[in-house]
């Protein structure tokens, strides 16, 4: 049957599903509401889990914040699955054009020996703490509340996950398989990267999601990314010579620049909540970012020598300058 | 005796892939059904990059097949240059 | 170094190898067991995770790159559909059924798949297998959105859709696939992986999707036929994850087996129950039918499934325990469905009808055996009382499985006149089953099942205490415009007069 | 079987009879007469007679069947827990042996109108 339906006007009888005219009025919702509201079971769940009977299959309780409504906890991104993965996929694109600009005109291998030899010691350890992001941010999807507060997790998981492959290209690419298993000896070994390594292992024992999203989201990524990728280098090893390596970690710097307004976002309104939820993320803030400042201070070293102690202290007092707009101060 | 098989979308993009897998699989048989195309083949069946390049006249990496993919049958292996499914038995 | 030298490219398979596995190492710091703290509890050996093979080998940037593009695709045609009224060119609003209880009950799975795999994608000990999950994890959000934003445009314009996010949690046949994932998402890694990535992706997935997007495709939805094609294009990776992950399981000790064996048996059978409702979309809803269920299940069942038991069986494992119960099943239980789906659509989210002469037709044809037989005697009776005027409204509510929580709507397997009715005791208390199968599930574990929330026993607790009204507003039901026949509905009436509309210059 | 779990597994039953306000459930069904797409789901009280449940919820129920009219359920062949039973129809469920979900089944040979072609 040929019709023209573009003529026909039709009065829609409703603008959105139930729960989000409840949540936002009796108007059209957007495609984020609509793909992360209410999308959880919330009741009459059927069983008690094997691995833990004293939980519910999705449990509020088993971390100490305390919401009334963990949808709350929303992303200022509004990602969802789609702006999530075409954003990511421009970014890749940019990622992509740069490794193959660094590859086809040689600037590796234009690079001082010094400065490569720098670049790989400091960068490609860090897959192995990326992929260990990767674990606690997989965690905190996994059994954390609420989609709102879960859904970017997942997300964050995948570029943890994609961090450490760009940052394993880029082993491979200064240094060759060989730079990867040095940079993996360096971890398991070398005494400058044994704080961040425990920093890392004692992660993956933390259970309370929240706390997981302090240790890591908060608190190490916080000081990790601005002295690694800003500081270290695209200042102190750009303007060395080493601008190549800098469009190599691009990714990683414009990354941090977005999820931390997430991050933000998070702590403010679960700080908001309530004094208890305020207290509780500012003793894990206090905790995780002094023990993430020491675990960095040695790894800094490896580019920056003495003058490591005093980027590693103005890292940290940034954080807590960063910390104070959500509310919570050190 | 056991099919394999791969599904794929009935679209523009999909016409060099069923192409090149009915060159590389003379044993194969293709159903064409609402939206989709359906290959068959006992127990093995090969997707060659090789092939779909030349037909597409540019090249191909296998993981594209992803886009267009709507499912498969048998064991998968998959590396540079071939995607293979099989059935041992 | 010689500058000019290219770089030799690792191979796909070398490459992936540093790009995941190779992140890992052995911690320190703290223990294994304290990392992966479920990974042993069920009583799955496993010796050297460093032998699992990869099934497809997509690192980050491949995967944004390829599902952006999907996705490209899929938003691209859903708002063509929605700014084209495309809602009008289904074959015909009873269509509207099958989209309203996928949405009501599967979206909702996908989400429910999203987290389980999340877990999973934690507490497996190995990388590979790690990442396979984290992947599917991610995958599932998209197939529970783009379903949600698919549908999103028909509930502006049709009821039932409304209250899907209430319904989830609360009306009586959203249990059943909601106690699925549950069951699922409850048991440890391992069986979780085996329920939801083996028997459910590899065995059923293709019977709920292919099948059923063809007949989205020959019933005019652009929009689900394109959902549906594009969540399948990411089962082909999850299917593969789980063949995978059963030869794994198999190749890493001899004692898996008994295990493996069992939870196949176990979730052959949940999965069956659950996906039989596509029977009586495919059979009953679609307009224009593609293929019957029994033809699906002949391509995508016993061939299938066939080669893939027939591969296994060198390990030791045989096809599942209901499998000739399933076989034997499949002529009569769309029937068996539509039929109580009919008697109770006062409780449903949707609609139902009795079939015309035209679809009694096609029924017998593709059902020789069995509907003019058993089905057509209550079909042509159940139009009498509609005749009539007093349309056959079934108010005795149903008895429910106590583990798949299905009404127990179905036969002995060699007599189709008489209900299948089993029961037993335990702890001192009756509970009830709808076959064999489901009574050994809950035999093998019923500490698990006696908390199964059954809606109809629950409804004669407080709060509600048997009264349908109060009910009905609890799932967010609106009588006489969400439920009943879809002959008179407002669903009905709204999509003849906006074809009028858009066919005639009136 | 026990659950296999990681700490001590115990279930609690969602339908015990003390969340039935004294009431108690009842399936029942009819052979052989699959009009009724499943057996009834019943929440009486302990206290009713079973000619009550038939008089009062079983005849209105079976109403929509050709047969219903029919039948002498005075003659009707009863089982409880899936064997035969003779209740007595002027004592009470409790007194009748018929526990919380127990189910009940009835016979009525010869009549089979929706079945007859099977």
């Amino acid at each position: 049957m040929q019709i023209d339906l573009r003529t026909v006007s039709i009065e829609p009888q409703r603008q959105a599903f139930d729960h989000l005219v409840r949540r936002f009025g009796n108007k059209p919702a957007s495609r984020y509401q609509e793909g992360s509201y209410d999308i959880q079971a919330a009741e009459n769940l059927h069983y008690r889990p094997t691995w833990d009977p004293d939980q519910a299959l999705y449990d509020p309780r088993i971390t100490r914040i305390v919401m009334q409504d963990w949808y709350a906890l929303k992303d200022p991104r509004q990602f969802y699955y789609s702006t999530y993965t075409l954003t990511r996929a421009k970014q890749q694109e940019t990622t992509e054009a740069n490794f193959s600009f660094v590859e086809s005109r040689g600037l590796a291998d234009m690079l001082s020996d010094e400065l490569r030899d720098t670049a790989l010691k400091l960068l490609v350890p860090l897959r192995h703490a990326a992929w260990g992001a990767n674990q606690h941010n997989t965690f905190i999807c996994g059994y954390g509340y609420g989609v709102t507060f879960t859904q970017p997790c997942i997300y964050q998981a995948m570029d943890n996950l994609g961090i450490a492959q760009y940052l394993s290209r880029l082993g491979l690419l200064l240094g060759d398989t060989a730079a990867l298993a040095a940079g993996k000896e360096a971890w398991q070994h070398d005494a400058a990267w044994q704080p961040l390594r425990r920093y890392v292992e004692d992660c993956l024992v933390v259970r309370d999601p929240f706390e997981l999203f302090v240790a890591q989201n908060v608190a190490l990524d916080g000081l990790l990314y601005p002295l690694v990728y800003e500081r270290i280098v695209d200042d102190h090893l750009s303007t060395r010579g080493a601008s190549a390596v800098a469009m190599l970690t691009q990714f990683m710097t414009e990354w941090f620049g977005e999820t931390r307004k997430w991050v933000d976002a998070v702590l403010k309104v679960a700080a908001a909540e309530s004094e208890a939820n305020r207290e509780v993320l500012t003793g894990w803030s206090g905790h995780w970012s002094d023990r993430a400042a020491a675990a960095l201070l040695p790894v800094a070293a490896l580019a920056l020598g003495d003058q490591a102690d005093e980027a590693v202290a103005e890292e940290l007092a940034a954080l807590k300058t960063r910390l104070a707009k959500t509310g919570i101060t050190l | 005796m056991s099919n394999v098989f791969i599904v794929l979308q009935a679209n523009e993009e999909t016409r060099a892939l069923v192409e090149a897998i009915q060159l590389d699989n003379p044993h194969a048989v293709v159903v064409r059904q609402p939206a989709m195309i359906k290959i068959d083949a006992p127990d093995r069946l090969e997707v060659r990059r090789a092939t779909i390049e030349e037909l597409l006249g540019r090249s191909f990496d296998l993981q594209e097949l992803h886009i267009n993919l709507v499912t498969l049958a048998g064991h998968v292996n998959e590396d540079d240059d071939t995607l293979t499914l099989s059935w041992n038995s | 170094m010689d500058m000019k030298v290219a770089k030799k490219k690792l191979p796909l398979k070398e490459k992936y190898q540093y790009l995941t596995r190779d992140l890992g190492w052995e911690t320190t710091y703290q223990q294994q067991e304290k990392i992966f703290p479920y990974a042993e509890y069920e009583g799955i050996k496993i010796h050297d995770w460093s032998q699992w093979e990869d099934p497809f080998r997509l690192t980050m940037d491949a995967y944004w790159k390829y599902q952006a593009e999907k996705e490209r695709k899929f938003y691209a045609i859903i708002d063509a559909h929605a700014q084209n009224n495309g809602h009008l060119h289904i074959t015909d609003a009873r269509y509207l059924s099958a989209l309203k209880i996928f949405l009501q009950a599967i979206s909702p799975g996908e989400f429910a798949a999203h987290k389980g795999f999340a877990r999973a994608g934690r507490e497996l000990p190995g990388i590979g297998t790690q990442v396979a999950c984290q992947m599917q994890a991610l995958d599932e959000m998209r197939h529970a959105q783009t379903q949600i934003h698919a549908l999103s445009n028909y509930n502006r314009y049709y009821n039932g859709f409304h209250a899907f996010a209430d319904q989830r949690d609360r009306i009586w046949y959203t249990s059943v696939a909601r106690s699925f994932f549950d069951d699922a998402m409850s048991a440890g890694p391992f069986e979780f992986m085996l329920a939801i990535g083996f028997s459910f992706e590899y065995v059923l997935t293709n019977l709920l999707f292919v099948p059923f997007m063809s007949g989205a495709a020959y019933n005019g939805d652009m929009a689900t036929v394109t959902f549906g094609f594009s969540a399948q294009s990411d089962e082909a990776r999850h299917m593969t994850l789980g063949l995978e992950c059963i030869k794994f399981m198999l190749e890493q000790d001899p004692d898996n087996l008994a295990l493996v064996q069992r939870w196949i048996d176990k979730w052959f059978w949940r999965g069956f129950r659950v996906l039989g409702l596509v029977s009586t979309m495919m059979d009953y809803m679609l307009p224009k039918r593609v293929m019957s269920w029994r033809e699906a299940w002949e391509v995508y069942g016993v061939e299938n499934g066939g080669a893939l038991f027939r591969d296994l069986a060198r390990y030791g494992i045989r096809p599942p325990q209901g499998w000739d119960d399933a076989e034997k099943a499949i002529d009569h239980m769309s029937h068996q469905f539509m039929l109580g789906l009919y008697q109770w659509s006062f409780g449903t989210s949707f609609h139902s009808w009795i079939p015309s002469d035209e679809d009694m037709a096609w029924l017998s044809a593709k059902y020789p055996t069995t509907f003019d037989k058993y089905y057509r005697p209550r079909w042509n009776h159940l139009r009498k009382l509609a005749e009539a005027g007093t349309p056959f409204m079934n108010t005795g509510l149903a008895k429910l499985c106590q583990t798949c929580q299905l009404p127990s709507v179905f036969t002995e397997p060699d007599d189709p006149t008489m209900s299948c009715h089993r029961e037993g005791r335990y702890l001192g208390e009756i509970y009830h089953f709808c076959s064999d199968h489901c009574q050994t599930i809950f035999n093998d574990e019923p500490e698990k099942y006696i908390q199964s929330w059954l809606p109809m026993p629950s409804l004669f607790q407080d709060p509600l205490n048997g009264d349908v009204g109060a009910w009905m507003q609890w799932v967010s039901l609106l009588n006489g415009k969400d439920n009943g026949d879809f002959v008179g509905s407002e669903d009905e009436a709204n999509f003849q007069l906006w074809r009028g509309l858009a066919t005639k210059n009136q | 079987m026990p659950v296999t779990s990681l700490k001590p597994y115990v279930g609690v039953s969602r339908d015990r009879v003390e969340n039935y306000n004294g009431q108690q459930l009842v399936y029942a069904s009819w052979d052989h007469h699959l009009l009724f797409a499943s057996p009834f789901i019943l929440c009486l009280s302990p206290q009713m007679t079973f000619g009550e449940l038939v008089e009062q919820r079983l005849k209105p129920l079976v109403q929509a069947d050709p047969d219903a009219a029919a039948v002498d359920w005075q003659a009707v062949q009863w089982l409880k827990s899936n064997q035969p039973f003779t209740p007595a129809f002027d004592r009470s469920l409790a007194d009748n042996g018929i526990a919380h979900k127990e189910q009940i089944r009835w016979r009525t040979p010869g009549l089979n109108s929706l079945m007859s072609a099977a």
